[in-house]
């Protein structure tokens, strides 16, 4: 009962603000409402019993990158970019493209039914974190470290491209 | 109990919202943000799905997931300031620079 | 209704401990700044507020007063209801992370297995209610202490996480309450575990806290107020409370991680069990201070107030004294253990005071390097080192002080050098731009 | 046997100097002035000794194989080769030095005077500019003169005979910022390339020839080569060879060049112009008699032409009044003196000549140096006079040398004179009266210089009158040495007539061949009592001409301006010189320039006109062509294709805009295909029924 509301409220949290996201003309409001959304996921994950995951994701997202895309923003805030157009010429047709693209997928997920329909059950997932962390640390380790790798690479790419003098 | 598909249909509308923001947007900043949305509707569906077979696997592939994401915010604002400083600009449509 | 009843049962004791926090949390934050002007005062040999109450002491209800009274004032083509938004996260942030907090073995609103990856993550978004704030207000002064602290917030965070994580490798859990508690099994504070990370992290909680000498997004002589330029009246009240529940936060964080939260100096050692009597005992001797002071107040008002405060504290301490006397319904743990435990917060917040008023502002250049330069490497290799000492304690069965010790000496060596090698780094900076 | 180090170590002698004058030239700037004359002086009296220390060892070996060859390295190695007498000899030219009498005196006087030179040239040269230039030039001088009195071989001897031309132009042009010693130095040069020239032909001609170019092989080859006497090509040789001799020892018509030569300092007019390089084509015809004696008309030649320099540079010489230019003309004069002899086939009558008048001619030079340097740099005669109290050492020396080259007995110039007049009486008489008249007009032109510089009244400008005084010791020493030298140098030949052995002649026997040995032989015994006369003749023309001189510019002062105003043509003609400069400056010299011209005008007309521009404008015409070509052909066919590619690719251009967004959107559509084709309803409905 509670789970349902839980799920719900955030569900439809989430589609919101991703909508406005993706609508407002405003580029600090669609990061605010990013950041809604993420919480939203993070409360499904939260939901979902996948704890750790929702405090990686409040951690990482909502504290790491968002503020990181809020710094940008506000590095180049432009008051033009507000009064300029801000859909491009395509946006028709990728609108009706792309809801194409959802309704076969929606078709697929009803097809699929026989397997999607089954309820979520309980699983031995407690406690989460010593499980995430036993799996990640034993049968994952390979692609952690490559994981680590890219992220390091990721950080001196970032580096070289926003020094002054490249 | 909620079915694991309503999970599946709320990735698949945070998905289709972020492609929309992806392709319609001009500004960068807003595509990336969409791409955050799209992956964060993969993470939902790792995790429903994790849930549903009861195996942690799924949440572990979001871990990397979001590791990705992480990086790519990195480079994708990086290049973003670049391009500003040298261009003036977070328009897309203004960086046609791959047709020379 | 009667399963609504039900429903909510097991809800109602956090539900009680969340308001009391919500009610009593800006009363302390109003007391924590009358110490702190107190304390200044008296660091720069004068008086302090002495005119509201005996010794000030109603000097933080007339400013909350006075605030709450004062014209709402938002400036012309502000974003308005980010502007409305931004305290609201601050506080709300700070109040959050209280929320996993163990005040005591009892008193603790939900003891969640992450609780501390929650309380990080939910101070991180503190950060929002700055920036935004800062660019919402639509001012120069304000936007460049939002990126100010935006900046200095993300770097720092690092090196407390690093910190925190070197004493989750001694906890081996992320559960608050059972970090305290495994303290007081292992008998020891982390602090004298890991001297170095908590070092840090006093360091990293005072620039996350965007406290003196790191109060670059506020600091006066450059950018008037920083983000809260443009903020008056409540909700500047906000951003004052959020900063001081942050503050609360981080010295409560700190206490548990390593300072053995509730728990009394040795716990475990009973022939030091008359420590059980310090906390009456010191609410006794603040009776009793407040009663020779009462005479020498001009006012008999105000000697009737001191008397009446005089007659508070001797009351708390009899609470406190109770347990001690068999009384039934009152556990000696919880009573003493929120004693303990805001005796050492408030230590902490001491500490910040202490060095808000020693030490000169930083350059912020040179708070990145040393942000960047100096801190996060250290605290990689703390926990690098901590993870050794573990290692030889266990699978090579050394002493385990002497574990700690080497590697501590080891890690010192490495923060010597880097702080000689970012010595040269600095002199040759000199002029560039940071 | 007595060692013969010095004899195996005759390469030495003329190294020295080459070290000298290395070091100058390459550190000498940074040197001071007494290092440089150490070093020199030196370098030349080692030499010296070298040299004294050989012909002393030469002397002791016996007569016959006084002939001392010493080969360094084969220097022209070449093949073997047919001689145009057709005979296949194998021809080498070596590194080598040869010291025989004839080189041995030669090397006596070149090192012996050079010294004296040197050692001299240290006080005159004290405060001139370029000192070490000066001092590495001379020892540069005495190398290639070595070189050249020491060779082998001709093409050796060649090679110091350029170098000595050299020398002779450096020094010349010393003060080259004066344009009349540049001037003259290119003169000397440009003049002594003409004789370079025939000697060259001649040393061609003689490889041609004879196969061999080594002096002590003439003999034998000629012998080999069954040459008649007087054979056309050896009579070339001679004559190629004499042209060279001209051009280096200033016989007519190449003389001009040694007059003007007094440009240069004086110790290099008395080295080079007085004492060696100008000697050198005497030694050098001599070095060749063997060739020589096959050939009587190059013979007659060289006779009629050293005769005739002789008096007419004498000539020449009665009326100048540069005290220097006369020395000179008199220098030409006795040149064609030794000449003469050698022309008769009295060879070492030249030689005796040679070594007498080196050393008096030299000291002459010297004195007028002296005599300069004491006027602070005065050459005209006529402001001289009355210098006999002032400077005593150099008049006194002076005077010996006049009386000595005016042949008075027993002065050296006597002997040698005398035997040259005696020689050249048996050969013809005319060419004795001509020697005869010249021996007079030598008398009086000298003593007519010394009457002019030393004695009569003074006419020396007030300004430079008080501050004449004596040279230095440096350059008193020498004079006297070389005075001495010329008092008693002509004792070596003290004829036979008076009762003296002419050891001289003995000496230099073996290098001489004499194919008319008989009539020579003969000579010598039935003329004695003609000798006398011919003495007693000589010697009187001397008296009398000085005492002309006396008469005319001591006594009676005016009656030179008398005699000139009495005959004006012939001594304008006379005074100057018989125009003859201005008559090669209008034969060849302008002529040459007009050749230039001419060549010039070629250049510029034809092949930079034609040749070059021409081929200019035909490239630029034909790169017209291919840059239309480039533009319309090739350039053309690429922008064709690039056309076709652009209008074929133009629906592929659509999709390509370079937007991001646009290729997302190209994904999404691939995505849509995908998976219409795998969620196609009948797929999924055959999936449900199994």
């Amino acid at each position: 009962m509670l789970d349902k509301v839980v799920f719900y409220f955030f569900a439809g949290l989430a589609v919101l603000s991703a909508i406005l996201v993706v609508t407002r003309r405003n580029v600090v409001h669609s990061a605010i409402f990013l950041i809604t959304a993420l919480l939203a996921t993070a409360g499904i994950f939260l939901q979902l019993h996948a704890e750790f995951l929702f405090a990686v994701q409040i951690i990482l997202y909502v504290g790491g990158i968002m503020v990181l895309f809020i710094f940008v923003i506000m590095l180049v805030n432009l008051d033009v970019a507000l009064h300029q157009v801000q859909f491009n010429r395509q946006t028709l047709l990728a609108l009706l493209l792309t809801l194409a693209l959802a309704a076969q997928l929606g078709l697929g997920l009803r097809l699929g039914r026989s397997v999607m329909f089954a309820p979520a059950r309980p699983g031995p997932l407690e406690p989460n974190t010593e499980l995430v962390g036993r799996t990640l640390f034993q049968n994952y380790m390979l692609p952690f470290e490559i994981a680590s790798i890219l992220l390091l690479v990721a950080m001196i790419g970032a580096v070289v491209m926003a020094k002054k003098k490249v | 109990m909620i079915p694991t598909s309503h999970y599946l249909f709320l990735s698949l509308a945070l998905f289709t919202i972020g492609v929309i923001g992806v392709l319609t947007r001009r500004n960068v900043i807003i595509i990336l943000m969409s791409i955050e949305l799209i992956l964060n509707a993969v993470n939902i569906n790792l995790i429903a799905f994790s849930r549903m077979f009861g195996s942690v696997d799924g949440q572990i592939f979001a871990l990397f997931v979001i590791t990705d994401a992480a990086a790519e915010a990195a480079v994708g604002l990086g290049i973003i300031i670049a391009f500003f400083r040298n261009r003036e600009t977070v328009l897309a449509d203004e960086m046609d620079i791959l047709k020379w | 209704m009667r399963e609504l009843i039900e429903f909510f049962r097991p809800h109602l004791l956090p539900l009680l401990y969340a308001l009391v926090i919500v009610a009593v949390l800006p009363l302390i934050a109003g007391y924590v700044v009358l110490v702190e002007r107190k304390v200044m005062a008296d660091m720069q040999a004068r008086l302090g507020p002495m005119r509201v109450g005996p010794h000030g002491l109603l000097q933080p209800i007339a400013d909350a007063v006075k605030l709450l009274l004062k014209e709402d004032i938002i400036p012309e083509n502000a974003d308005v209801w980010i502007f409305w938004l931004a305290p609201l996260l601050s506080v709300t942030a700070g109040m959050l992370a209280l929320s996993a907090l163990p005040f005591g073995p009892a008193f603790q609103i939900a003891d969640l297995n992450i609780g501390l990856l929650f309380i990080v993550g939910i101070s991180s978004m503190g950060i929002f209610g700055i920036v935004l704030g800062g660019w919402a207000s639509n001012s120069h002064y304000s936007l460049l202490g939002a990126l100010r602290s935006s900046a200095q917030l993300v770097s720092y965070e690092t090196a407390a996480g690093m910190a925190l994580v070197s004493a989750l490798l001694l906890a081996g859990t992320l559960s608050m309450a059972t970090i305290v508690r495994v303290q007081e099994h292992k008998g020891v504070w982390f602090v004298f575990v890991a001297p170095i990370a908590f070092f840090t992290y006093l360091v990293a909680s005072i620039a996350e806290t965007n406290r003196a000498p790191f109060d670059l997004p506020e600091a006066e002589s450059e950018l008037v107020a920083g983000y809260m330029t443009e903020y008056s009246g409540f909700r500047w009240a906000l951003y004052f409370l959020a900063e001081y529940t942050n503050m609360i936060v981080v010295g409560s964080i700190a206490t548990v991680m390593f300072l053995g939260g509730w728990l009394r100096p040795f716990p475990n050692v009973h022939a030091l069990d008359f420590f059980d009597y310090v906390p009456a005992v010191l609410m006794l001797a603040v009776a009793g201070y407040c009663l020779w002071r009462a005479p020498k107040q001009p006012v008999t008002v105000q000697k009737l107030f001191l008397v009446a405060v005089a007659g508070l504290c001797a009351l708390v301490a009899a609470i406190l004294a109770a347990p001690l006397f068999g009384v039934p319904y009152l556990s000696k743990a919880a009573l003493h253990g929120g004693f303990w435990f805001l005796l050492k917060v408030f230590l902490y917040i001491y500490v910040f005071m202490w060095l808000r008023f020693t030490f000169p502002r930083y350059r912020f250049d040179q708070l990145m390097r040393l942000g960047w330069h100096f801190l996060i490497p250290v605290s990689i290799v703390n926990v690098m080192g901590i993870g050794v000492a573990l290692v030889l304690h266990r699978q090579f069965g050394w002493a385990k002080w002497l574990a700690f010790l080497v590697t501590t000496v080891g890690t010192l060596a490495v923060a010597g050098y880097l702080a000689a090698t970012d010595e040269r780094h600095e002199t040759a900076m000199v002029g560039g731009d940071a | 046997m007595h060692s013969v180090y010095f004899l195996d170590h005759i390469w030495l002698i003329p190294l020295f100097p080459l070290a000298g004058a290395a070091l100058m030239l390459l550190i000498g700037r940074r040197l001071p002035n007494n290092a440089v004359s150490t070093i020199c002086v030196g370098s030349v009296f080692v030499s010296f000794v070298f040299a004294l220390g050989a012909v002393v060892q030469l002397f002791g070996l016996p007569a016959e194989q006084r002939v001392v060859e010493r080969i360094l390295f084969e220097w022209v190695p070449a093949g073997p080769m047919h001689t145009s007498a057709g005979q296949l000899v194998s021809f080498v030219a070596d590194w080598g030095f040869l010291l025989d009498p004839l080189s041995s005196v030669m090397v006596l006087v070149v090192t012996g005077v050079g010294f004296l030179i040197h050692f001299y040239s240290i006080g005159y040269m004290g405060h001139e500019g370029g000192y070490y230039r000066f001092f590495g030039y001379m020892n540069l001088f005495m190398f290639s003169m070595l070189t050249l009195v020491l060779a082998n071989n001709m093409l050796l001897m060649f090679v110091g005979w350029e170098g000595v031309g050299l020398c002779s132009y450096l020094l010349i042009g010393f003060y080259f910022l004066r344009k009349s010693a540049a001037d003259a130095g290119k003169k000397a040069f440009l003049v002594n390339r003409i004789g370079d020239a025939g000697f060259m032909l001649g040393i061609f001609l003689t490889v041609g020839t004879l196969g061999t170019i080594k002096f002590t092989e003439f003999g034998p080859a000629l012998a080999a080569g069954h040459f008649a006497v007087g054979a056309p090509v050896l009579v070339a040789i001679g004559l190629l060879l004499f042209v060279g001799a001209t051009g280096k020892s200033a016989q007519i018509p190449l003389y001009v060049w040694l007059p003007d030569a007094m440009e240069g300092p004086t110790p290099v007019s008395a080295l080079i112009h007085a004492a060696t390089m100008v000697t050198a084509g005497v030694y050098m015809v001599t070095r060749h008699n063997a060739i020589y004696q096959m050939a009587p008309f190059a013979l007659e030649v060289v006779a009629v032409i050293g005769a005739l320099t002789a008096i007419f540079a004498a000539t020449m010489g009665l009326l100048q009044n540069d005290i220097k230019r006369v020395l000179a003309y008199s220098t030409i004069s006795q040149l064609g003196y030794m000449f003469l002899a050698c022309g008769v086939g009295a060879y070492v009558a030249g030689i005796f000549h040679l070594m007498t008048h080196a050393f008096f001619k030299a000291l002459l030079f010297l004195g007028s140096g002296s005599v300069i340097h004491a006027l602070s740099g005065e050459q005209d005669m006529r402001k001289m006079g009355a210098l006999w109290g002032k400077i005593p050492a150099t008049a006194k020396t002076f005077v010996i040398g006049a009386v000595a080259i005016a042949g008075i007995p027993p002065l050296a110039g006597f002997f040698s004179k005398d035997e040259i007049l005696g020689k050249a009486f048996e050969h013809s008489p005319l060419l004795w009266i001509i020697g005869f008249v010249t021996a007079g007009m030598t008398a009086f032109y000298m003593f007519r210089l010394v009457n002019m510089t030393f004695f009569g009244n003074s006419r020396v400008p007030h300004d430079v009158e008080h501050h004449i005084q004596e040279s230095p010791k440096t350059m008193t020493v020498p004079l006297m040495v070389l005075a001495v030298l010329s008092v008693i140098g002509g004792w070596i030949g003290w004829p036979a007539a008076l009762g003296g052995s002419n050891r001289f002649e003995r000496f230099l026997e073996p290098v001489i061949s004499r194919p008319m040995a008989e009539h020579a032989e003969a000579a010598a015994t039935h003329a004695s009592a003609m000798e006398y006369l011919l003495m007693l003749a000589s010697i009187a023309i001397a008296l009398a001409g000085i005492w002309l001189a006396r008469l005319l510019y001591l006594q009676r002062a005016e009656l030179p301006g008398k005699i000139a105003a009495s005959w004006p043509r012939l001594y304008k003609l006379v005074y100057n010189k018989y125009y003859v400069d201005q008559i090669y400056d209008a034969m060849f010299v302008n002529r040459a320039k007009d050749l230039g011209t001419t060549l010039g005008a070629f250049d510029t007309n034809v092949i930079d006109g034609l040749g070059v521009d021409g081929a200019g404008w035909l490239t630029r015409f034909t790169s017209r062509l291919s840059i239309w070509w480039d533009t319309w052909i090739v350039d053309g066919s690429v922008n064709l294709a690039a056309r076709m590619v652009w209008i074929v690719s133009f629906p592929v251009r659509m999709v390509q805009t370079g937007l991001v967004s646009s290729y997302a959107l190209l994904i999404v559509i691939g995505l849509l295909i995908f998976l219409g084709y795998y969620l196609h309803p009948l797929r999924e409905l055959r999936t449900l029924f199994h």
